[in-house]
């Protein structure tokens, strides 16, 4: 059953990333291609959790832990660049 | 006191995400983890500038149990909405009067309404009176307020703020 | 029956992360895009990572609830992202399907600060969008 | 015996002449006669050795590898140098002390004077031609120091700096010759290369060595087209001319030819060159000299055209020429020397040099008329003085070859030499000492004090005493001297006033008498020189050569090196890829390997176009500066699933945090840059980048497909297999770096405190003004701090923290480290500063950043030490598995320490960064240090 | 799989020489920073390509792809790191130097 | 008894670093004590060293107890222990010149330089490819925050250009190191020398790549053409003590080149055997001749003694790309000649232009200067012994490659290359010199240009020459003891020219096949 499953999760995230990508290139603004940054992590920890499944290796967790937070880290700095221009003031 | 045990709080929950890091209850990890769980807030005091009471912890929990609940809810909705046709959505900003003060409060509210169903907490007034509220397909912002207002804001006044 | 649990939880995750994303392409409006992912995705992914612990915990290695964490960190990030990016987007004026309810706060006559914090915001508007033109930036500087 | 020091005393001398001067300006006179003296006296000793025919070596080993001994050498030959030098050297010496006026700073000269003299003294002693090059660069050297002696005058700095220029072109061109002699000898020593003429002459070295040791020796002996530096450098002080220009330093030149006469003569090489220069030389500046009316302008042309001479007589290459070139040498120091103190003495009483205002001196100066007009007939070659003497035998020599077709033309050119030579004698004199009265001069001019003419009377007795008594005066140093310049007995010669009527006398006749003719028919003569000739100056061709290299030079260097650093950066790059191309040149190339090729999954396909896209979108949206950071950290998140997708946890990890604080520090940078790139460069230029980039880009692919598609055998299966056992770690890569390879890790963590302490260092002081605006003109936004931001990520704190330790101890046994904790903890502050500011943050750490850098550095490097206590090499881990009642087994690694150091470093490093940048900014909000407001029109 | 990686390495090369070609810091300060994406990428790879083989001694576990480029690379990345900070703040220095952002501080527009 | 000596070098600056960055609030006089002792100190350690080679063949050190090729090797060989003297008295004469005042124009200076040291004395002595990268980058992190100390516009574009493009050489070095790893498989350069040497036909075109890419690294290191462009620049603009003290900087280029070259793809690497040859001779004579074009279109004198130090980098490489015994013990005399004069020089130009108002080192009419006398004799011997002339150790460097070439086959264009350059040069600094101090003016003379009638530097002058007259004395030293020298030269040029003693060293004789 996991078997069939896995790679149509797979593929159905592909595609999620896929579509993000096309939304971070498209833009047309710059929260557009920020928030497209930020699904592209929150996809990319999908696929790293369907990885470690589909390897059964939990070697992949602490990246996408990581993931998670620098992704954060860097959408909260993008925006604060876009409202504030100095983003540590 | 304070100065020894700054966060009370804080050194359990860290003890449990100590344990959950390392996917063990050893009692080797659970000692470690209590050092940490204590010297982290500790070394961070400095952090903090203030304390945070909780005054009803087990409606916090039940306020937790909602808010989770309603984002299940929430993403099936929103799940409907992308997948309907996309030019039938009503989207709608909605102003949202706080009663709440304290910062973690209004950031926890804040935070549930954009968790939850089809709504997104896009700025708060400079005097965090008001929430400016964005609905993905609402016809009557007037209800939602309400609703977040009786669903939300009230719980957390409760377990954040002395009445 | 866990198989089944487990390729539930997966599948359901992953049509949510999809959907998430098809939200990128399909909806009109930034605010309106908003609102796909950091709902979608958190259910989405935290699908996964649900069937992933099972996936680890069920494997005689002992229990593995470390991906706990990530959801947990999710359901605490991703609204804070989505407000800054919301803001940032309000600040922009980015256009919007639904009414930017400034002009509607500045005709009810609200609070003092809000007032004056919206009445920058449309003198700033109407300074023509010229850069590049040093003097006029001098002074917009000074005036600052 | 001792040559050395006889060479050295000189140098020795001018020290502690110079130093002396400070007592007084005269002691350094005084001083510089004793030096000169004690050499002299030391010298004298070995007069009779070497009379007796004995050649004295010295010899002390310097380079020996090199074949390079310090090797003095005291034969006849160089003997005659050294009793010339030093003996006229002290005339000079005493003449001077009264030349110099008050002004005038003797130690200095008198300094100079004395390395010249060393430096000469060197060249006549110098067994080692290497040797002998070193001092005739010496001579070079002081001769530009004694020239640009009066230093304020134009013509003294440019006088001596071609001087210089010309005789160390010479010198070099001297270095290339006899480093070939040597060559083809086998030695530097004199000795052997003497004896080795043969050898020498059959070389086919020969040619080009030839030619180099000639271009030496011409330019040092100002002949023909070299010789225009000397008449420039008479613009030294009169001794110095009188000393370097006509006694000593330009016969270095002829010495060498002189010396390496039995090694290099006797081939038409040899005597084309040689004698066709010294006959052009001997013409061409007796006819000059005439023109001349600077007094020392004369006499420098006179010079060149009696370097002239004795060069021809080198280059006619009969036993008896040479011997007459070394008696000329004599006689023509003898009275120019004279004549140049006579030129000095006029110039100090009258104040000019030039004969035009010159005239009627013999009413003034009686005495000194007198000697100078006895010099003055020496170098005419008229009978019963010295000059007289060496000249019939040059003329004698010239009549050798008669029976060939152009053999008339030598004696034929000697003779006319002689009739210019006589001409400008006589002009000297006359113009000079008789001719009317002088032209406004400058002084009243007198007789000199005594001691300035003894000096004259000296060599003017000499002249005589030569000129009448050859036999008895000149005879024993010659007949020595030619011997061993000729290294074989000196041929029958007799030197007499008379020899009968002979051709040579008939010469002497004929020279004499046209000279008169030419000197009294000299006014139309003068007309059509200045018509036709005078303008064929040789210093302004070497002026406008020098001015050609100088404009040349800048222009290439401008074209080369147009501080531009695209040029830089594309000419590396062009470089490189030259280097890459030819690399595959020069044997089988094999693109495509023997390995089995790995299938490519759709999920592996997706990332990596998203990563190619968002690099290619990232060079396409470049100059709008934010859309590119965007797209960067995708390009970013691309590269950490490339290394989680090919087994490298820990990379994938440290790539995720470095990414977030390059970002987080470009988007900083980009507050205060502009916001966009402006277009600059033209299609072409742009199409050129793209062809370059995809050749580059393509080498990399090609390279990167040759070495995949092949296997290979690797020193990994040992870290695999002692990875545990030896390492105490499971994780391989986290023990590679803190112990197999700990040293690099030492090494990367002193780059990253580096980068702290050196930005530290770079924004000190820097005040940057930040934009109220963005790039479209909307102000930025108020909320400086955003509430829910701040209160989460208050809370996210600890939890990183947490995070960052559980890595750093999980590092030794699974993905993680020190490295990556440090990154977590440095994001998790990054994070505080972003939501609660740099001031906030600031006061809530610690105050002395840099002490964690040490401290990390210093946990990092004692780890390493500690291993020294148990006798092993630094950084030898050691590690134990410790078992803790409750807590259970634990390990404890001494790399453990050693990672804990590398975090600290890691932590401080990236907080120095940010807390300076903060700074930058931070300052700016102070009113008085807005000094640098930020220009606004780009 | 190895086609697509040297095809990835030499687009991220040649984007990075494309940049650093540029005229003003900033893009130059991306382009470095593309070409030490590809270096460290590049530095990987030479231990060939390994799925899902970390070099985490596991029992049981015999194939694992090379470690020894992995921590050459990760070296090799905080090395990166660390430089591309300077050059950063160095950009940022001579933009305040120079009064603009040109690399040879040049007036141009 | 392990030979600690071996890696003290490293550790001992490292060390004095730490503890200078933990003393940090203490007072100034207190680290420069530390720092000069430290130089010192390395100075003795360089010279027990180079006792300890030239009696033993080659000492090894094992970090970490991890033999070869798995761990990381220093190797103190005659060549590496040789190096670390001349940057050793190197520094110590540039850091005695900026304890006088550039230490205190900037933040770190102290800490920095020994960091600099470290990053010398690493790469001189690792015997690891990666290792030597990372050394490197120690070298030039520390190299670029010196450069910039004190900042200025046009030091800050310099060091702008000097980082960009060596942050490029990384790059490139990370992508040689890699080719050669994912071939041979190995990063000790004994066992690189070996697996060279033994590689497949197939293979040998990657190596052959590798060595050229890194041969670019080293070029760029070492100044030669066409990548010397970032010196001038960079040298001409920095302070006096870093630009003496970079004077080095150069030379760990050039000694990779005589490393790497002889030992990976030298006369034994089989198929890529001497690998470079053609290349190195060539790009030295060119180097050498725009150098010295530079030298003459020079306009100050720092961008002149800038200029000079590219052309000697081209006389040095002439001399190793003889690739001949003699060629080699050449170029090893006149490395640290060149090292000390090109230190002495930049120390003077600081020196002469602070005494001339806002002049400074421009080749432009200025005031008489105070000292003129003795600023003049020292200049005079600087610019006699970098030109090459008779007879200090710049002559019998020349004399000494001259030599070696003469049995080239190139010997026509080495020749003529050498001796008109020198020519150029002699015309050059003759130039320089006569315009400081001969046309120098008397206050009131050049009072109407505005730029000279500034206050100009007056005061004593000795204190500041000592690290100037010592360099001379270093150099005059090379003279008298030229004998000594260049047998141990010929000693380590024998070491270089039979690799198979270093491979045997590291790798034991298991390593020789
Ligand atoms: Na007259
Ligand atoms: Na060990």
């Amino acid at each position: 059953m996991l078997d069939i499953v896995l790679p149509i999760a797979f593929g159905l995230v592909a595609v999620a990333v896929a579509m993000s990508f096309w939304r971070l290139l498209r833009g047309p603004s710059a929260p557009d291609r920020i928030l497209a940054l930020d699904t592209l992590n929150i996809n990319t920890i999908a696929l790293l959790v369907l990885l470690g499944i589909h390897l059964s290796s939990a070697l992949f967790f602490e990246a996408a832990l990581l993931i998670a937070l620098m992704g954060f880290i860097s959408t909260v700095a993008f925006c604060k660049y876009l409202l504030r221009g100095d983003i540590i003031e | 006191m304070r100065r020894l045990l700054p966060h009370p709080l804080l050194t359990p929950i860290l003890t449990v995400v100590w344990l959950l890091l390392n996917n063990s209850i050893a009692p080797g990890q659970i000692v470690l983890g209590l050092i940490l769980g204590w010297a982290i807030p500790l070394l961070s005091i400095r952090f903090w500038p203030d304390k945070v009471y909780v005054y009803k912890p087990l409606t916090l929990m039940r306020y937790i149990i909602v808010v989770l609940i309603d984002i299940v809810v929430a993403n099936f909705i929103v799940a409907r909405r992308i997948l309907g046709n996309p030019d039938r959505l009503k989207p709608a900003f909605a102003k949202l009067p706080l009663d709440l003060t304290s910062d973690l409060a209004i950031s926890l509210l804040a935070n549930s309404i954009t968790l939850t169903p089809g709504t997104l907490s896009a700025r708060l007034s400079s005097d965090r009176k008001y929430l400016l509220i964005h609905a993905l397909n609402e016809t009557d912002p007037d209800a939602l307020i309400v609703t977040i207002k009786q669903r939300y804001e009230r719980l957390l006044k409760e377990i954040f703020e002395k009445c | 029956m866990l198989d089944y649990l487990l390729s539930f939880l997966i599948l359901f995750g992953a049509i949510f992360t999809f959907i998430g994303s098809l939200g990128l392409v399909r909806l009109k409006d930034f605010y309106t895009r908003l609102h796909g992912p950091t709902k979608a995705t958190t259910l989405g992914v935290g699908s996964i990572l649900i069937a992933s612990a099972i996936f680890f915990s069920t494997r005689g290695t002992g229990i593995s609830l470390h991906e706990i964490l990530i959801t947990l960190f999710l359901l605490i990030t991703a609204p804070v992202s989505a407000h800054l990016l919301a803001k940032a987007a309000l600040h922009l004026e980015l256009n919007s399907l639904a009414k930017i309810p400034t002009k509607k706060v500045q005709q009810e006559g609200l609070e003092q600060a809000n007032q004056t914090e919206v009445a920058q915001q449309t003198t700033e508007k109407i300074e023509p969008l010229t850069s590049s033109d040093g003097s006029q930036d001098q002074e917009l500087a000074q005036k600052q | 015996m001792n040559l050395l020091l006889i060479s050295l005393t000189p140098f020795i001398g001018a020290i502690f002449t110079a130093a002396i001067s400070r007592l007084g300006r005269l002691h350094s006179a005084w001083a510089a006669v004793v030096v000169t003296s004690l050499a002299l006296l030391l010298l004298l000793p070995l007069v009779p050795d070497v009379f007796a025919g004995q050649v004295l070596i010295q010899r002390f080993s310097w380079i020996p590898m090199a074949g390079l001994d310090v090797a003095f050498r005291l034969d006849g030959f160089a003997l005659l140098f050294a009793l010339l030098i030093l003996g006229i050297g002290l005339l000079i010496v005493i003449y001077a002390r009264y030349y110099l006026s008050e002004r005038d700073d003797m130690g200095r000269f008198y300094a100079y004077l004395l390395l010249f003299m060393g430096s000469m003294l060197g060249i006549a002693l110098s067994e080692n031609i290497i040797q002998l090059l070193i001092f005739w660069e010496f001579t070079s050297l002081s001769s530009f120091l004694l020239i640009s002696y009066w230093q304020h005058r134009q013509e003294s700095r440019n006088g001596a700096r071609m001087a210089l220029a010309v005789t160390g072109a010479g010198g070099l061109a001297l270095l290339g010759g006899f480093l070939l002699l040597g060559e083809i000898v086998g030695s530097y020593d004199l000795s052997v290369i003497l004896a080795s003429g043969d050898i020498i002459r059959a070389d086919p070295l020969y040619r080009p060595m030839l030619i180099l040791v000639l271009l030496g020796a011409f330019t040092k002996s100002a002949q023909f087209p070299f010789h225009f530096w000397l008449p420039n450098a008479m613009a030294a002080p009169t001794p110095v001319s009188a000393y370097l220009h006509s006694a000593t330093m330009v016969k270095a030149g002829v010495f060498l030819l002189a010396r390496l006469f039995p090694a290099l003569s006797g081939t038409p090489e040899w005597f084309w060159l040689v004698s066709m220069t010294g006959l052009t030389t001997l013409l061409l500046a007796a006819y000059i000299a005439l023109f001349k009316h600077d007094l020392k302008g004369l006499l420098a042309y006179s010079t060149i055209s009696h370097l002239g001479l004795i060069t021809l007589l080198f280059g006619i290459g009969t036993p008896l020429a040479a011997v007459a070139g070394v008696f000329h040498m004599i006689n023509h120091a003898i009275f120019k020397a004279s004549l140049f103190m006579a030129a000095g003495i006029i110039d100090h009483e009258t104040g000019t040099r030039d004969m035009r205002r010159l005239s009627g001196l013999w009413m003034f100066m009686p005495y000194t008329a007198s000697l100078a007009m006895v010099a003055a007939a020496s170098m005419a070659g008229v009978p019963l003085f010295n000059g007289f003497l060496s000249k019939e035998m040059f003329f004698t020599e010239t009549l050798l070859r008669t029976d060939e077709v152009w053999g008339w033309l030598l004696p034929a050119a000697a003779t006319m030499a002689g009739i210019f030579a006589v001409a400008y004698s006589l002009r000297f004199v006359h113009n000079v000492f008789f001719n009317g009265m002088p032209v406004n001069l400058p002084k009243t001019p007198h007789e000199p004090p005594r001691w300035m003419k003894v000096p004259m009377e000296v060599l003017v007795a000499l002249c005589l005493l030569v000129g009448i008594f050859p036999a008895i005066t000149v005879e024993p140093i010659l007949a020595v001297a030619a011997a061993s310049v000729l290294q074989a007995p000196i041929p029958e010669h007799d030197l007499a006033i008379w020899h009968g009527f002979n051709p040579a006398v008939w010469m002497s006749m004929i020279a004499l008498i046209g000279g008169a003719l030419v000197y009294l028919n000299r006014r139309p003569l003068f007309r059509l020189h200045y018509q036709l000739i005078s303008h064929l100056e040789f210093k302004k061709v070497y002026n406008y050569l020098l001015e050609q290299l100088f404009r040349f030079s800048v222009q290439v260097t401008k074209a080369l090196n147009p501080n531009s650093l695209q040029r830089m950066v594309f000419v590396f790059i062009i470089f490189i890829l030259v280097l890459g191309v030819s690399g595959f040149s020069g044997g089988e190339v094999l693109l495509t390997g023997h390995r089995e090729l790995l299938p490519v999954d759709g999920v592996s396909l997706l990332v990596a176009l998203v990563l190619m896209i968002s690099a290619v979108g990232t060079v396409f949206l470049h100059k709008q500066r934010f859309v590119a950071l965007i797209l960067l950290g995708a390009v970013g998140l691309g590269i950490s699933l490339i290394f989680i997708k090919f087994s490298a946890p820990d990379l994938a990890l440290t790539q995720l945090s470095v990414e977030v604080v390059t970002i987080v520090l470009l988007l900083l940078a980009l507050y205060f840059l502009p916001q966009h790139s402006p277009t600059e460069s033209s299609k072409l230029r742009q199409y050129r980048d793209l062809m370059v980039a995809l050749a580059v880009g393509g080498g990399v692919a090609v390279l990167a497909w040759a070495v995949l598609t092949r296997p290979y055998e690797t020193i990994a299966d040992y870290f695999l297999a002692n990875s545990v056992t030896g390492g105490g770690g499971t994780n391989v890569v986290n023990v590679i770096l803190v112990d197999f390879r700990g040293y690099d890790t030492l090494g990367e963590i002193t780059v990253l405190a580096l980068a702290g302490l050196g930005i530290y260092a770079m924004l000190d002081h820097l005040h940057l003004t930040g934009t109220s605006h963005d790039a479209s003109g909307r102000f930025w936004d108020h909320d400086m701090h955003p509430v829910f931001m701040a209160s989460f990520t208050r809370l996210l704190l600890p939890l990183a923290l947490l995070v960052a330790i559980f890595i750093l101890l999980r590092g030794h046994n699974l993905p993680g480290g020190g490295f990556i904790a440090g990154l977590i903890t440095a994001v998790a502050l990054i994070m505080q500063y972003l939501a609660n500011g740099v001031t906030w943050t600031q006061s809530r750490l610690p105050a002395n950043i840099h002490s964690i850098i040490g401290f990390g550095l210093l946990i990092a490097v004692s780890t390493g030490l500690a291993s020294w206590l148990f006798d092993h090499p630094f950084l030898t881990s050691t590690f134990s598995h410790i078992h803790w009642p409750l807590v259970g087994e634990f390990e404890l690694a001494s790399a453990m320490a050693f990672d804990l150091g590398v975090y600290l470093v890691v932590v401080g490093a990236t907080l120095l960064i940010l807390i300076n940048l903060g700074l930058v900014h931070s300052m700016t909000l102070l009113p008085k240090t807005k000094k640098h407001s930020r220009k606004w029109k780009h | 799989m190895e086609a697509l990686i040297s095809i990835v390495l030499g687009t991220l090369t040649a984007c990075g020489v494309y940049l650093i070609l540029r005229f003003r810091t900033f893009p130059v300060v991306l382009g470095l920073t593309f070409l030490s994406y590809a270096a460290n990428l590049f530095l990987l790879v030479m231990g060939r390509l390994t799925i899902g083989k970390p070099p985490v001694i596991t029992e049981g576990v015999t194939d694992y792809a090379d470690p020894l480029p992995q921590a050459l690379v990760l070296t090799a990345i905080v090395i990166g790191f660390a430089m591309t900070a300077f050059v950063i703040m160095l950009s940022l220095k001579a933009y305040a130097a120079l009064g603009n952002d040109h690399v040879d501080g040049k007036h141009k527009l | 008894m392990m030979n600690h000596i071996v890696i003290a070098p490293v550790l001992l600056p490292l060390l004095i670093a730490t503890l200078l960055l933990l003393i940090r609030q203490q007072n100034l006089s207190f680290q420069r004590i530390l720092s000069i002792a430290s130089v010192a100190a390395q100075v003795i350690l360089a010279a027990m060293l180079l006792r300890a080679v030239s009696s033993e063949e080659i000492l090894v050190y094992a970090v970490g107890n991890w033999a070869a090729p798995f761990g990381i090797i220093l190797v103190a060989d005659r060549l590496a222990a040789y190096m670390l003297m001349i940057s050793a008295l190197l520094a110590f004469c540039a850091l005695i010149y900026a304890v006088r005042k550039s230490d205190r124009i900037g933040q770190h200076f102290h800490v920095l330089f020994q960091l600099q040291l470290l990053g010398l004395n690493g790469a001189f002595l690792t015997g690891d490819l990666f290792n030597l990268f990372v050394f490197f980058e120690i070298l030039l992190l520390a190299s670029y925050s010196l450069l910039l100390h004190g900042g200025g516009r046009l030091r800050t574009k310099a060091g702008l250009h000097f980082v960009v493009i060596n942050l490029v050489g990384s790059t490139l070095f990370l992508f040689a190191v890699g080719i050669l790893y994912g071939t041979l498989g190995t990063l000790n350069m004994a066992d690189l020398a070996v697996k060279v040497a033994a590689s497949p036909d197939e293979n040998v075109f990657l190596v052959r790549v590798a060595g050229f890419l890194l041969f670019g690294v080293f070029a760029l290191k070492a100044a030669l053409l066409p990548i010397y462009t970032w010196l001038p620049a960079a040298y001409a603009h920095t302070t006096a003590a870093v630009a003496a003290l970079f004077a080095i900087m150069t030379k760990v280029g050039a000694y990779c080149i005589l490393r790497v070259y002889t030992l990976i793809f030298g006369e034994q690497a089989g198929p890529a055997a001497n690998l470079i040859e053609g290349w190195l001779l060539p790009l030295a004579l060119a180097t050498l001749i725009v150098g010295m074009i530079g030298v003459i279109a020079s306009t100050r004198l720092r961008q002149q003694a800038a200029y000079l130090v590219v052309a000697s980098i081209g006389s040095l490489l002439i001399a190793f790309g003889l690739n001949t015994n003699a060629g080699i013990v050449a170029g090893l005399y006149y490395l640290p000649h060149s090292t000390f004069a090109a230190a002495a020089f930049f120390l003077l130009a600081d020196i002469i232009a602070s005494r001339r108002g806002k002049i400074n080192d421009k080749f432009d009419l200025g005031p008489m200067i105070a000292h003129k006398r003795l600023l003049g004799v020292l200049f005079f011997s600087t610019a006699i012994l970098i030109v090459g002339l008779p007879p200090l150790s710049g002559f019998i460097g020349k004399f000494l490659i001259l030599q070696a070439a003469l049995t080239h086959s190139m010997l026509p264009w080495i020749m003529s290359i050498i001796l008109l350059t020198s020519l150029l040069g002699l015309i050059a600094v003759a130039r320089s010199g006569s315009l400081l101090f001969y046309r120098a003016q008397s206050m009131e003379a050049v009072s109407h240009i505005p730029e000279a009638s500034v206050t100009v530097k007056t005061g004593s002058v000795t204190v500041e020459l000592m690290p100037v007259i010592s360099l001379l004395l270093l150099c005059i030293a090379l003279v008298i003891y030229a004998g000594p020298v260049t047998e141990f030269s010929l000693t380590i040029a024998d070491q270089l020219l039979q690799p198979t003693i270093y491979i045997r060293a590291v790798l034991g004789d298991g390593g020789i096949t």
